[in-house]
């Protein structure tokens, strides 16, 4: 009898569980309790976005801390305290904010290890929010993840369901490295699928393959994989058969699995909502055209933002974001091999 | 300091037109009118008013996620603004921005900014230009008492500090950084500390009585003028509505909302003072209400039917001045 | 009869020239004059390369500003002071210090001409120093260039020759968008041409075409250009004639230039200093597999660091830097069509 | 507070091999032996020795770009740091740190940091978990003047003081951050001022003065390890050398390091008064003198013959725990 639990529902859940088998993680953040130091309720937020509700009143203050607004500070902090003993899962409320506390990860967390000789161990955990649709425009909607796939050290996560948002999430909270966990903030709600009860890992590194097909091979990142499994059922439905691949991590990166899948195809239409230069995509279609290129029948189409901010205008908004649409019509292009 | 009439009237229309415009913005966010998030200034008008009546158009203010009333307080068009909240064509800033990052840079209003301390660096920047091309003009950054707490606020106060910048920090303490008590997040308490360990004047203001905040920032503002560096204000008041449009502020003390609204309107509290001392009358002000109900009435219908903008031509504009 | 400048000279004269042409242009840094506040010399330093070195001596306090240690503070008061009449240049001593202050530029200075619907105006230039090979480790060495050109609203400029080097910097300062300008620690001393005196602007996407050829295209970037010529050299004698392509800028990037090489020569290799995923080589590789795939004869070959961070040890960070051999190596590969 | 003989050689021992350390990198460097940016601690000694003193190996610091005198000070290993300097495989890093990037976790040394600003926000974390996991073990963070400067110091106050974290902020104040006086860079002049800002207790301390710095510096970690919260302690004093290797220093003034080794040397000043008290005899501090430079020299005697790291097996090697 299935089990549906929300995007959000399912990361709660992870969260939970990992503090309930492990004492030495917590949590910190911008009011994910809420209230602390207000004359009213205290875990009254459980977090922007309502994903740490209720683990405020399970765990005490001692595992779920409230922060001022200083991401350098206490991002680094969570940083810091892994290096100590304790597995720290910040959140980032959006990650559009990575740039007033960068460093930690990228000169801090990334780092030690390597700097150190492989002597450090950081098992920190990252959670951040990001992606367009919710009318936030330019400084909170972005799709920064390629930025940080960039970054040697970091480990990225990018679920696209309720079940991968939760399997996922324990790995990264039981792995030793440092891991930036994308959640998209359009999917807390949209996502929904039967999610097991019992606490599972799913291993990073290891893409979901969510439709089988041989014409065309569609790798597709976070709400992108159901968009892109939208324009397959049309393109099914012309008689265009795709085998749809979701990575779930992008750094460390399934490579065997989406050259294997090109090899069998000769074609590639990679989704992305990043911008465009610089992205996963590009990513993605380099490492095909250097490892797969003899099996190659057409050009890589990469569908991705536009080179622009995120407007505000909902119109805008809606053509700004890759659709099933323009999916549809990248996989068609590179049916006629042009 | 006696103000005069003219400098009253507009205060007063500036703080209401402020008022009448969160308040209406509420209402059409309830309907489903407005997308995106909101956060409403209404409560905490004396501050953007009381500030902003000593700076021209060539004076720059840096705003936050709260913006609309520092856009009103700083002479930013109304209809232009509700335009922008639709997310219209013909918004301030052509629907791209948004409330989040409203600005109008023709009025010195540099923007709302939606990261919490982005904005002080960039006043200092403000202040700088000033300073370097000798224009006499100073700048305001408003940040509120969440944001006093981000590294970016903080080095910004010793380089203006250090480098004598004609500029303002405005420090709106109402309380509550989403559902953050200030007194916790805020090391001590208050951030006027900061303005010592930072080396520069520093002041605590009622920010319900408009007149308090503009004898303050009137002697900070010629302070910046004369070239003696800058000022730290800490404005002590609250908010009427949520963090932003749909916060629940279960948070916030029993009857604590309708506290400030009975015993702590700026709005009450400045027509009281200038009737009781026979500044103007209540039917002077109450004709300043209905012009400025009518003003926003006619903004909404404006914008409820302007034309959104058009993907195929906006989209991929204004991304860059040369390509 | 030459005018043989040093990179360094190079920028210091752009600089200077700039200053003179525009007074409206200012420079601020972390000791970019040096000794503010210091009992000694003023002007003590001219920047930790000494780029700037001179300068304050010319144009004074009011022009030559130095900075305390505030990243955040001080390149975001370069943006504002660019929205209101000003054109700054301002010095972020090493790029790796990027992460306390990207905020300004990721969701500031790329983002207000698009949020404020075109009316915003900000012509600010970040000089910055990247770059392996001064034995300065993980946290000085990084070429983190791909990160910029991944936002919108950014203009990145990573010049190679000393020639470049003032050309591009003068157009940078001219330009009424913000520009982020990468000089490679190493070309400082390193790269030496014919600088004419007059001051002259290179235009921003139009690439240099270093050697013309017809079996291979090489494109490459900042030092990585003088290792690819080094490698051209030898292949020539092996009768391999390679094109060697400087994009000079990577946003805009010259598209062009870079498509018609490869319908010529129907063979890539990308040379980018940078840590691989996510990088102009994957960038660069992207655009040509979808654009000019029927030009292909061959995989697209990256070469570029190794995605690991910059290690210490000089025969660590020698193995770590791309080498003439390695570009060698993958052109021989390419023209096996291999 | 009477130190014991035991407390007195060793901190003596601490001091003068950090001294002996760094004159030695100082002639290795100008000879070409050692690649890089090296920045010396010379004439510091007294803060990481007076500090590290009231420290064990549980308890956690992180340092600076100028790191090697906090690691001797907590402990690591000489010949190990050397090694490291040289960038050989048997480094205390493997060689993949160098001078920068020295730590010796098991110490409880966290790291040099060449990211000016970078240490305090991972200190706070150390502190979070000494409290979080009750170890009763504190954290200290060593910064500059500089970087006293730096957002993401100042919010690492803040954050401490709300957090009541157990920790120590030790503002090395060495009056320059490169080449530009800390008298300017720092509004006010002084760092203490930000103690009372941030709501901590706060000190200044003569930093040639051993004594001086290890009672105030003991005081403060007793605090911490009440559960008391954080201290500022701001350590006054200079430098012996260049910021780094290969800085002329002519911002500073004429005779300025002379006078500094002349008359305000820590480690002269210590002998003089251990002597004078007859704590300790002279040559009991000359045979430790004696001790110390024959275990630089075979450190360095060591670092010269040892073996590199080998690309084709470390170049790839301790970026993830799991691939
Ligand atoms: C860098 C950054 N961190 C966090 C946020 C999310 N956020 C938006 S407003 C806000 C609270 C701000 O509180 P305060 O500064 O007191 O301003 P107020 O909302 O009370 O006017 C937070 C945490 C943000 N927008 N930017
Ligand atoms: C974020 C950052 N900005 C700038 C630098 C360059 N830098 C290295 S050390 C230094 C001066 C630091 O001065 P201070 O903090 O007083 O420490 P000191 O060198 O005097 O010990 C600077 C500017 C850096 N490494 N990191
Ligand atoms: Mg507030
Ligand atoms: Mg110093």
């Amino acid at each position: 009898m299935a089990r549906i639990l929300t995007y959000r529902d399912a990361l709660r859940e992870a969260l939970r569980q990992a503090m309930e088998e492990d004492p030495t993680v917590i949590l910190m953040g911008e009011d994910i309790a809420g209230g602390k130091g207000a004359p009213g309720e205290q875990d009254a937020w459980g977090g922007d976005m309502g994903v740490t509700k209720g683990l405020w009143g399970q765990f005490g203050d001692a595992r779920v801390i409230d922060t001022p607004i200083s991401e350098a500070s206490y991002i680094g902090a969570a940083v810091g305290a892994a290096t100590c003993g304790l597995r720290p899962v910040a959140e980032l409320m959006f990650v559009d904010f990575m740039g007033v506390c960068f460093d930690q990860l990228l000169n801090q967390a990334a780092k030690f290890r390597y700097m150190f000789g492989g002597k450090a161990k950081t098992p920190v955990v990252i959670r951040t929010q990001y992606g367009a649709g919710y009318r936030t425009a330019a400084q909170h909607s972005q799709t920064l993840y390629s930025m940080f796939a960039h970054v040697p050290g970091l480990k990225v996560v990018v679920p696209s369901t309720a079940y991968d948002a939760k399997g996922l999430l324990i790995s990264a909270i039981r792995d030793d490295d440092p891991v930036i966990f994308f959640e998209h903030k359009v999917l807390y709600d949209e996502a929904r699928d039967d999610v097991p009860e019992a606490p599972y890992a799913i291993p990073f590194g290891e893409a979901n393959f969510v439709r089988e097909g041989d014409d065309v091979t569609i790798v597709a990142l976070g709400r992108m994989v159901h968009f892109a499994a939208k324009a397959a059922d049309v393109l099914a439905k012309n008689g265009v058969s795709c085998e749809l691949i979701d990575p779930r991590t992008i750094s460390p990166l399934d490579e065997d699995s989406i050259l294997e899948s090109v090899e069998k195809t000769g074609r590639l239409v990679v989704v992305d909502e990043s911008y465009p230069r610089c992205s996963m995509a590009a990513d993605i279609a380099g490492l095909v055209v250097d490892k797969a290129f003899h099996a190659l029948k057409a050009p890589i189409r990469q569908v991705t933002a536009p080179h622009t901010p995120v407007p505000f205008a909902p119109v805008l908004e809606d053509a700004f974001i890759p659709s099933p649409a323009k999916i549809e019509a990248a996989v068609r292009s590179v049916m006629k091999g042009a | 300091m006696q103000l005069n009439r003219d400098v009253l009237t507009e205060s007063y229309r500036k703080m209401r037109t402020i008022r009448a415009f969160e308040e209406k913005v509420h209402d059409l966010f309830e309907t489903g009118a407005l997308p995106g998030f909101v956060h409403l200034y209404a409560g905490e008008e004396a501050s953007a008013v009381g500030v902003c009546a000593h700076l021209d158009d060539e004076d720059r203010i840096v705003s936050t996620h709260r913006g609309h009333g520092h856009c009103i307080a700083k002479g930013c068009d109304v209809e232009g603004m509700m335009l922008e909240l639709f997310g219209r064509r013909s918004g301030v800033c052509g629907g791209k921005g948004g409330s989040m990052h409203i600005a109008d840079l023709s009025k010195g209003m540099m923007g709302a900014n939606a990261i919490v301390g982005g904005g002080p660096p960039l006043a200092c920047g403000a202040a700088l230009a000033a300073k370097t091309l000798k224009t006499g003009k100073v700048a305001v950054t408003f940040t509120g008492d969440g944001g006093s707490n981000q590294g970016t606020t903080l080095e910004s106060l010793n380089l203006a500090s250090v480098w004598k910048l004609p500029m303002l920090f405005v420090f709106e303490n109402n309380g509550y950084a989403e559902s953050t008590g200030s007194g916790w997040s805020v090391a001590g308490g208050d951030i006027l500390r900061r303005a010592h360990a930072f080396d520069m004047p520093g002041f605590q203001v009622d920010g319900f009585d408009f007149f308090a905040v503009h004898e303050i920032a009137g002697e900070a503002v010629e302070r910046a003028r004369r070239g003696e560096g800058p000022t730290l204000i800490e404005v002590k008041f609250g908010r009427f509505y949520g963090h932003h449009e749909g916060d629940a502020q279960t948070y916030r003390a029993k009857g604590e909302v309708e506290r400030l609204r009975a015993d702590h309107d700026c709005l009450k509290n400045f027509r009281q003072r200038v009737t009781e001392a026979a500044l103007l009358t209540g039917s002077e002000l109450d004709a300043i209400d209905a012009e400025v109900d009518r003003a926003i009435e006619s903004a909404v219908a404006v914008s409820r039917k302007a034309a959104d903008p058009d993907p195929a031509v906006d989209l991929l504009t204004d991304v860059y001045i040369r390509y």
